[in-house]
């Protein structure tokens, strides 16, 4: 096995039969299935994997899991890269390319490390104090600064993969398959519940699968898969915990397949649970040791050791010093011993150890310094030493110190209960003085840890509360572990080494810098963690957290729950965006409306325009003809012929009811008392606060039931208005709403042909004007359809709508397109309907404007109220100088000034200028031969006639005011 | 009093001793039995007030009372982008004045708060878009201040990673940019303004809640706070999301309410996004901090809130909107998210002035887009304090606006949170 | 058995004709004269339908139901509703050309569903006889569970139906083949 | 995310409605005999209490009812639901 040379001839949860190439900085090696990468690196002898974020330090692999702030590469490259990802997390495929990242030319010769020379010049929150000369400087600095930081790299294509998302329910969702999981997840799925049992390793079996005495889990985890109601989901990361116990979970389904990853499956599955109970049975995580230089390739959590001897049958050194300040660290000493790494020595902070551990390490022939230290390491790119002096009791280094060689320091610095998606919850914690660390305490949801994430340290205890929470047992409080004085950070000989005894490895946070900022006043644990960015890296700080903050109380003097902890978040492990958008990307971000018509309008080359969700054809143009060419012949065809328009989008309310009369009064600022069955009226909806809402046509179907027509983009939230209303202020209204929308299609048929037309195309409708007048409508066959055929008009020329059933829209468009007729888009009627003064929803409105700015006065009923009505009588309401509708003419007719371009009283003299209004509707009327305008301007027609100003980007146009009504003032065309 | 200049020369000088010798930022007094005027709310927008009341007026001796750790409220969860393309002559006058201090502050406070003018792009995904987009730039220049329109080929050309293929479900018409836009770093204007209002006396006293405002004949004359009442002639209430509840206890009611505003970062990577990019249409905006993260926001969550805790659904639409929007975004990974408690008035705009009680001032409702106005909006209400009358740049944000209905409508500028 | 069965089986329904009836369900006047037109009375409990023969009344609202019949029957039920009805407070509305229908089948049908909706879809919990509004993919859906097999009858408004279908199809890439 | 109990539907997702903030805001009867002031008091004025709120939800997306909901705005627990028209729940747990 002389590929692997740290490869252990036997043992091991790892495939033997399948080996795996991989590379690592361009260097190729083999692993086995079952390894992470950093175990497979480990096996091929490699512990420098990256260098440190600020100072480019030499850096190896210091876990076995997600908690690793070190070991961060970048994987594969191109489109697919993948940068940031943890070695310790990355399950190794055949092929797997991976880098390390920030730093160059690589991690064995990294220039930036001059950085670290700078150590001393670049302390925490160093950036606050300089880089302010020259004046206005920053700039000169920031890309500088920009290009230092930063980890790896994006990927420089779009996302080759797919990601799905789920959404699912259960009774009781277990996160963690570790003892306690196991145990949780067997007795709630026997108690019949519908559970989720989620882990994100795989397989399962937690702590255990890196224990000497693994086993037993497999047994556990076939029963759970023998019950139907328990769903196993394994590397699936519970990651956030959100309000009414929702959680997400990240599930990771081909990443571990790299290549071979069959295409129909997504690279990973963003889980959406809403649980009735969660057990939170996440473990707990080791801590470092804070002693000078314990950042060296080749140091390591003891737990990680263990694991990595267990679980991948890798020998992560050849000699060990294993150094702790509680018992775990013997069994990993054990393990490794067991598995012939050399153990120069156990190095307990306690003045004695613990009596069993000790005990049985003694029997083992081990070497245990008790009362002792390891107070700095040497080497540079790997350990090769560490050097250990004892401590007196009150932590402060005693007598000489010595140096013992090795190539591993296996450390231990106590656990911390993963109580993340516990405090994520809302839930409390507890600092439990005799564990040393915070527990979880009391959680508005029905959230409930288990475990060693609720201080249970030993399998039994983990076990028994697995089961208990599992089963909604009331669970029996954990055996206490007395408690252990304990230096959360050794001193070091020198101040040069104090300054290198770092807290937070992946953003090189030290001891001193904790100090530095508390002595500056960042006394507060978030200003601790903003100044020094403690826990703030990819890894959130799961080791170095509590000892940082740890350290902060020391230096101030306080207790350590004094101090506090910074606020848990999700994601518990970052999750890709990718992930979290889903299949909500591409054509399928966001619906697409399409009326029935929509087939007819694409093969005839119109352009769409989106209007909110909504496609509608823009223009149609003709081979060789521009958009203004387009909308030319359009308008022209209107004006001179008829066109036809495809207005299916409008919104269409049935309001039925005894009090619908009543209701439209209330809701509408006209009367609607005297409108007769037959018959239409043009209505204004006002907001409360008299801004104009809505317009549209509203026709009187019966004596009980109307038909109310809405504005496209505002259709939802007119009928949503509406039934607020009706439900919630007058329940007594005897009047029930139904939208159509969906349910009819409405063709426009405009233009001094359409009369014609219409009686060309019905039998039973009589089109002539004394009969059928404007704002009438009838029912009756067209083209052979049942159809209700509506005289209103927007463009100013004699029209119909004619509404039929939407699933006769493309008859009823084909037998109109047998005629001679010109389909026209949005932008014709837009211009039509300018040319004529009438006002555009969201155009000539955007939530600022009154009908009185509109002139629309006449549409305000004296003798009721209306919705919005008491908000026009407030004083600024009054005020003449308000901006009110007006028309512009250009003074010279072929400027077509651009909409939104603002107006000055006087010509521009300098900014800033006074503004007295803007352009909200502009075109090039075809039909007038020349530029026409609307605008909103302050004083409105009281300023006619009067010219004003204009300034566009190279000149100023001069306009004058006018009625908006340019084409047709008189109304005549509307009968014609 | 005075604490040393922060400069490179300190920073070597104390480098040589193993920075033992650094003061404290600003002092950690205990609060006196009374001063002449007090803030309520240790954020960017009370330290700044703090800081121009003592610096520009004669206003006696002051105090800011925060209930936590400064900073710690919306200042410090912000996604950080300044810039003043604002639609309304009120609006415009007031964030310019902002940014304009903003661009002399690291130098003013000697803390540098790492002003990045990287340009802000406002995204245009529709006609309607662009017609805004044109009639808001048009306006912002008139006003004095730096705006443009691009067309997407510019877009193209200042992001050069934005999708604007026009085969998207909403691709890209347009933009508008101002370039002397930014970013800068949150906490370091809380820091920077603490240090340097410490230093011209003010006492900054944090974990002091304030729970009760004492009014006697239509005046103010003290708060009750955990630490002890505190009398006081002037109040400034200055307190963000928490504004109607220190209101109700003076007896107001405001036209406010509270929302979660989120945010969330992404885990560092190499510089790969130069400007800041919003879009309003699609949701969501954008930037790259120094440190290497994308800092993203989204829209509020749409129900009350004093939680500091949003709803995973929006969370899922400003990540489509992004990836939409940044295709090569997607397999980056969202490393934290958080949320805050922003004050939103109907109108989209703040509230800055004088309340219906005597020696009570109100500045809130700067909702999702008030650090921008920051040193602006300080300058103007220290002023207002201390003269007991608005500055011609606040006057229009009376609270009076709301029965007259001379409401300043900034919705369109704010239909995203920034 | 059969040959191995696509994860979902995903079918147009024919075109339906579709009522959309608004009333009190306390005022039992309306109660009875409509179950009178319809030989079947609307469902009061909330999210169950009801059918008999041709017809199945969807509850949607506490004053709303859903009327399914064939096509060709539509419009003459909703005369008879209206004659049935015409002196109470009600209202009656065609609808069958506003949506469209498709039923879904086989064993990966509740979580193609699932992908895109939020309702809790277990089979002891929505059951035979149970139907929701909510929504699909930010789609505004009706969704029926009319009997054991089709499982499903998920109804999508017009506009949305093209979007509604691509999205479904794109799902179920993924349950292309469960062999 | 939210989990809202429909006084209908039974327990529905909040993607499924829609909050329209505080409730029991009655619209004034008069408004005519309401000053400016007064009358910005119903349009605009709010509570916005930390703690127990009541507000309006509408079931959007489902069955389309409006009701009240009493919920506390630091926890988001939701402590009771009522419909329209119906007294809030006394003290509720
Ligand atoms: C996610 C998010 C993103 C944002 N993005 C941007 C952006 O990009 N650009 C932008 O311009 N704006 C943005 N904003 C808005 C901006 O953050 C705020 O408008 C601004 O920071 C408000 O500053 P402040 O000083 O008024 O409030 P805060 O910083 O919130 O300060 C108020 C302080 O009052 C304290 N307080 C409250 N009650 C009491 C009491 N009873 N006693 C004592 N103290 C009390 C609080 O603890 C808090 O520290 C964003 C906001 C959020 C939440
Ligand atoms: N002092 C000590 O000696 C000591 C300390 C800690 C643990 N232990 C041992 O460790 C074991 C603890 O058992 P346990 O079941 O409580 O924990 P465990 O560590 O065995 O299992 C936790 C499991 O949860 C998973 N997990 C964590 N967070 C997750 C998340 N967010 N989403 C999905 N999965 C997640 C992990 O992958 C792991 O498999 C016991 O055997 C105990 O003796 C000993
Ligand atoms: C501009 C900005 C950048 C941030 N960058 C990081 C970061 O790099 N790493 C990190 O963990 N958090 C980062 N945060 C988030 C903070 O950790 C924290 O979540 C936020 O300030 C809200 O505070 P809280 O989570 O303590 O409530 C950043 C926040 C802001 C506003
Ligand atoms: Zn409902």
């Amino acid at each position: 096995m002389t590929a692997q040379p740290h490869r252990l001839p036997e043992g091991g949860a790892i495939d033997r039969s399948r080996p795996l190439g991989f590379s690592f900085n361009g260097r190729r090696y083999t692993g086995f299935a079952g390894d992470t990468l950093a175990s497979a690196l480990l096996a091929n002898g490699v512990h420098l994997v990256g260098r440190s974020f600020k100072y480019h330090r030499p850096r190896g692999i210091l876990s076995a899991g997600t908690e690793e702030p070190n070991a961060i590469v970048q994987l594969g490259s191109g489109a697919s890269g993948l940068p940031n990802l943890k070695a310790t997390r990355v399950e190794l495929y055949e092929g797997l390319a991976a880098r390390s990242v920030n730093c160059w030319p690589g991690p064995w010769f990294d220039l930036a490390a001059v950085n670290g020379f700078a150590h001393r010049l670049i302390p925490a929150g160093f950036y606050y104090k300089t880089f302010m000369w020259p004046h206005r400087g920053w700039h000169l600095y920031e890309p500088f600064i920009r290009r230092m930081a930063g980890l790896g790299r994006a990927p420089d294509g779009p996302d080759p993969d797919r990601y799905e998302r789920m959404n699912a329910h259960c009774d009781v969702l277990v996160v963690g398959a570790g003892p306690a999981g196991l145990a949780a997840a067997e007795a709630a799925g026997r108690s019949g519940a519908r559970v989720i049992l989620a882990d994100e390793d795989c397989p399962p079996g937690g702590m255990l699968l890196g224990s000497a005495d693994a086993g037993g889990h497999g047994e556990a985890t076939a029963g759970l898969e023998a019950m139907d109601n328990v769903r196993v989901l394994t590397r699936t990361v519970v990651t956030g915990y959100y309000d009414h116990n929702f959680l997400i979970a990240l599930e990771r389904v081909t990443d571990h397949l790299g290549p071979a990853a069959p295409a129909h499956l997504p690279r990973q599955r963003l889980w959406r649970i809403r649980a009735g109970r969660v057990v939170l049975a996440t473990g707990a995580l080791e801590r470092p040791l804070v002693f000078a230089n314990n950042d060296r390739p080749g140091t390591m959590l003891a737990g990680a050791a263990r694991a990595y001897v267990n679980r991948f049958a890798v020998l992560p050194g050849r000699r060990a010093v294993v150094v702790t300040d509680n018992d775990s660290a013997y069994a990993a000493a054990l393990d490794l011993h067991r598995h012939g790494v050399e153990i120069a020595a156990i190095v307990d902070l306690r003045p004695d150890g613990d009596g069993t551990q000790c005990a049985e390490a003694r029997e083992a022939g081990l070497n245990i310094l008790s009362g002792h230290a390891v107070i700095d390491t040497a080497g540079r790119r790997r350990v090769r030493a560490a050097r250990v002096a004892r401590l007196n009791d009150d932590g402060s280094l005693a007598g000489t110190v010595s140096a013992l060689p090795c190539d591993l320091i296996a450390m231990s610095g106590g656990w911390s209960p993963a109580v993340h998606l516990f405090s994520q919850s809302g839930g409390t914690l507890r600092y439990d003085a005799a564990l040393r660390a915070f527990l979880p305490d009391v959680s508005p949801q029905a959230a409930r840890c288990a475990g060693a994430s609720n201080g249970a340290f030993d399998t039994a205890s983990c076990i028994a509360e697995g089961h208990a929470a599992g089963a909604g047992e009331p669970g029996a409080p954990g055996p206490v572990q007395p408690a252990a004085p304990v230096s959360w950070a050794v001193p070091a000989r020198s101040r040069a080494g104090e300054a290198r005894r770092f807290v937070d490895f992946q953003n090189d946070v030290t001891a001193a810098d904790i100090e530095l900022a508390a002595r500056e006043g960042y006394e507060s644990v978030e200003h601790l963690k903003r100044y020094t960015t403690l826990g703030m890296g990819t890894d959130q700080g799961k080791t170095g957290n509590v000892p940082g903050l740890a350290i902060l109380a020391g230096t101030l003097g306080l207790s350590i729950p004094e101090v506090g902890t910074t606020t848990f978040r999700p994601p518990y492990e970052p999750v890709a965006f990718g992930a979290i958008a889903g299949r909500d990307v591409g054509p399928l971000a966001d619906p697409v409306r399409r009326t029935p018509l929509h087939a007819w309008h694409e093969e005839n080359g119109a352009v769409f325009e989106d209007v909110g969700q909504w496609k509608r054809p823009f223009y149609y143009p003709q081979e060789g003809e521009t958009k203004d060419e387009a909308v030319a012949r359009e308008c022209l065809a209107v004006r001179n012929a008829a066109g036809i328009m495809d207005a299916s989008t409008l919104g269409k309310i049935l309001v039925c009811g005894p009090d619908a009369r009543e209701f439209l009064n209330r809701v509408y600022t006209n009367a609607w008392d005297g409108l007769a069955p037959g018959r239409c009226r043009y209505g204004l909806m006002l907001g409360e606060d008299g801004m104009v809402l809505d317009d549209g046509v509203t026709a009187c179907l019966s004596e009980n039931r109307f038909l109310t027509t809405t504005t496209t983009g505002n259709a939802a939230r007119v009928f949503a208005w509406l039934e607020e209303w009706l439900q919630t202020e007058w329940p007594d209204l005897e009047v029930y709403l139904t939208s159509l929308t969906e349910q009819f299609a409405t063709v426009a048929l405009a233009g001094p042909d359409s009369r014609k037309l219409l009686g060309a195309l019905t039998d039973d409708i009589d089109p002539a004007p004394d009969v059928f007048p404007f704002m009438a409508w009838r029912e009756g066959r067209v083209a052979g359809l049942p159809a209700r055929v509506f005289r209103i008009s927007y463009t100013g020329e004699v029209s119909y709508e004619i509404v039929v059933s939407a699933g006769d829209a493309t008859d009823l468009w084909a037998a109109l397109m047998t005629h001679e007729v010109t389909p026209f888009g949005t932008e014709a009627m837009h211009v039509l309907r300018a040319e004529k003064g009438y006002l555009m929803i969201g155009q000539e409105t955007d939530g600022t404007v009154t009908p009185l700015d509109l002139d629309m006065g006449w549409m305000l009923n004296k003798k009721k109220d209306f919705i919005g009505r008491r908000s026009l009588a407030r004083s600024a309401m009054r005020d003449p100088m308000r901006k009110r509708l007006v028309g512009l003419r250009t003074e010279d007719p072929a400027t077509v000034l651009p909409e939104g371009a603002q107006i000055l009283a006087e010509p521009p003299s300098g900014a800033p200028e006074t503004m007295i209004g803007h352009v909200t509707s502009s075109y090039r009327s075809a039909t007038l031969g020349r530029s026409i305008a609307l605008a909103l301007v302050k004083g409105g027609r009281d300023r006619a006639p009067g010219t004003v100003h204009v300034p566009l980007d190279d000149r100023t146009v001069r306009a004058e005011i006018c009625d908006p009504k340019f084409y047709d003032p008189e109304g005549e065309r509307l009968n014609g | 009093m005075t604490s040393p200049r922060y400069s490179i020369f300190s920073l070597a000088r104390n480098a040589l001793g193993y920075h033992r010798s650094w003061s404290r930022a600003w002092r950690s007094p205990e609060p006196q039995p009374s001063y002449d005027v007090v803030i309520v709310g240790g954020g960017g927008h009370g330290l700044a007030t703090a800081y121009y009341l003592a610096r520009e007026h004669d206003a006696g001796s002051i105090a800011v009372l925060e209930k936590g750790w400064l900073g710690g409220g919306n200042t410090g969860r912000n996604t950080t982008i300044i810039r003043s393309n604002y639609l309304w002559d009120e609006s415009a006058h007031l964030y310019e004045k902002s940014l304009k201090l903003y661009e002399g502050l690291s130098r003013e406070l000697n803390f540098n708060i790492m002003l990045s003018q990287r340009g802000v792009l406002n995204l245009a995904h529709n006609e309607h878009d662009l017609k805004e987009l044109s009639r808001r730039v048009r306006a912002i220049r008139l006003n004095g201040i730096d705006s443009e329109v691009l067309d997407p080929a510019g877009v193209k050309a200042e992001v050069p990673i934005v999708n604007t293929s026009p085969d998207v479900r909403y691709p890209i018409l347009g933009a508008s940019i101002q370039r002397r836009g930014g970013i800068a770093r949150h906490d370091a204007v809380a820091w920077g303004f603490a240090r340097a209002a410490d230093a011209r006396g003010v006492d900054i006293v944090q974990n002091c809640e304030v729970t009760g405002i004492d009014v006697s004949g239509g005046r103010v004359t003290g708060l009750r706070t955990s630490r002890g009442r505190i009398a006081a002639n002037k109040v400034g209430l200055v307190a963000a999301g928490h504004s109607s509840v220190l209101a109700a206890m003076a007896g107001l009611r405001l036209p406010i309410e509270s929302h979660t505003l989120q945010a969330m970062v992404s885990e560092p990577i190499k510089p790969i996004l130069h400007g800041v990019v919003m879009s309003n249409a699609v949701h969501v905006y954008v930037s790259q901090s120094d440190k290497g993260e994308l800092v993203i926001g989204a829209g509020m969550d749409g129900y009350n809130s004093y939680s500091q805790r949003g709803s995973f659904q929006i969370v899922e639409g400003q990540m489509g909107a992004l990836v939409e929007l940044f295709p090569i975004f997607s397999r980056l990974r969202m490393l934290r998210q958080w949320g805050g408690i922003v004050d939103v008035c109907p109108d989209a705009s703040p509230i800055v002035g004088k309340t219906p009680v005597d020696g009570l001032y109100i500045n809130c409702g700067w909702g999702t887009g008030g650090f921008k106005a920051t040193p602006g909006s300080g300058w103007a209400f220290a002023h207002t304090i201390a003269q007991d009358r608005p500055h011609a740049l606040n006057a229009p944000f009376a609270l009076e606006r709301f029965a007259s209905g001379a409401l300043i409508d900034e919705h369109g500028a704010a239909a995203v949170a920034h | 058995m059969a040959e191995p069965a696509r994860g979902v089986e995903f079918r147009v329904c024919p075109p339906r004709g579709r009522i959309e009836l608004r009333g009190d369900p306390g005022d039992g006047a309306f109660v009875e004269a409509a179950s009178n037109a319809l030989g079947l009375e609307p469902p009061p409990t909330p999210n169950r339908s009801r059918s008999w023969a041709d017809t199945v009344i969807l509850w949607l609202g506490p004053d709303a139901w859903l009327i399914e019949v064939p096509a060709e029957a539509e419009h003459a039920v909703a005369r008879a509703l209206e004659e049935s009805l015409s002196d109470r407070h009600a209202s009656i509305a065609v609808a069958g050309a506003g949506s469209v229908t498709w039923s879904l089948t086989g064993p990966r049908a509740r979580d193609l569903l699932a992908k895109g909706m939020t309702l809790d879809l277990d089979p002891e919990r929505f059951r035979a006889g149970c139907c929701a509004r909510s929504l699909l993919a930010k789609v505004p859906v009706l969704l029926h569970r009319p009997g054991n097999d089709p499982l499903y009858e998920l109804t999508v408004p017009r506009s949305y139906a093209e979007f509604a279908r691509d999205w479904l199809e794109d799902a179920a890439l993924e349950y292309a083949d469960t062999r | 995310m939210l989990l809202i109990p429909c006084p209908w539907c039974g327990e529905r997702d909040e993607s499924e409605f829609a909050c329209g903030g505080e409730a029991h805001i009655a619209r004034p009867p008069d408004p005519d005999a309401l000053n400016d002031a007064e009358w910005a008091d119903y349009l605009f004025m709010r509570t916005n209490p930390k703690g127990s709120q009541r507000e309006r939800w509408c079931h959007t997306h489902g069955c389309g009812r409006w009701f009240n909901v009493e919920r506390d705005t630091v926890t988001h627990r939701i402590l009771s639901v009522y419909r329209m028209g119906e007294p809030p729940p006394k003290d509720a747990p």
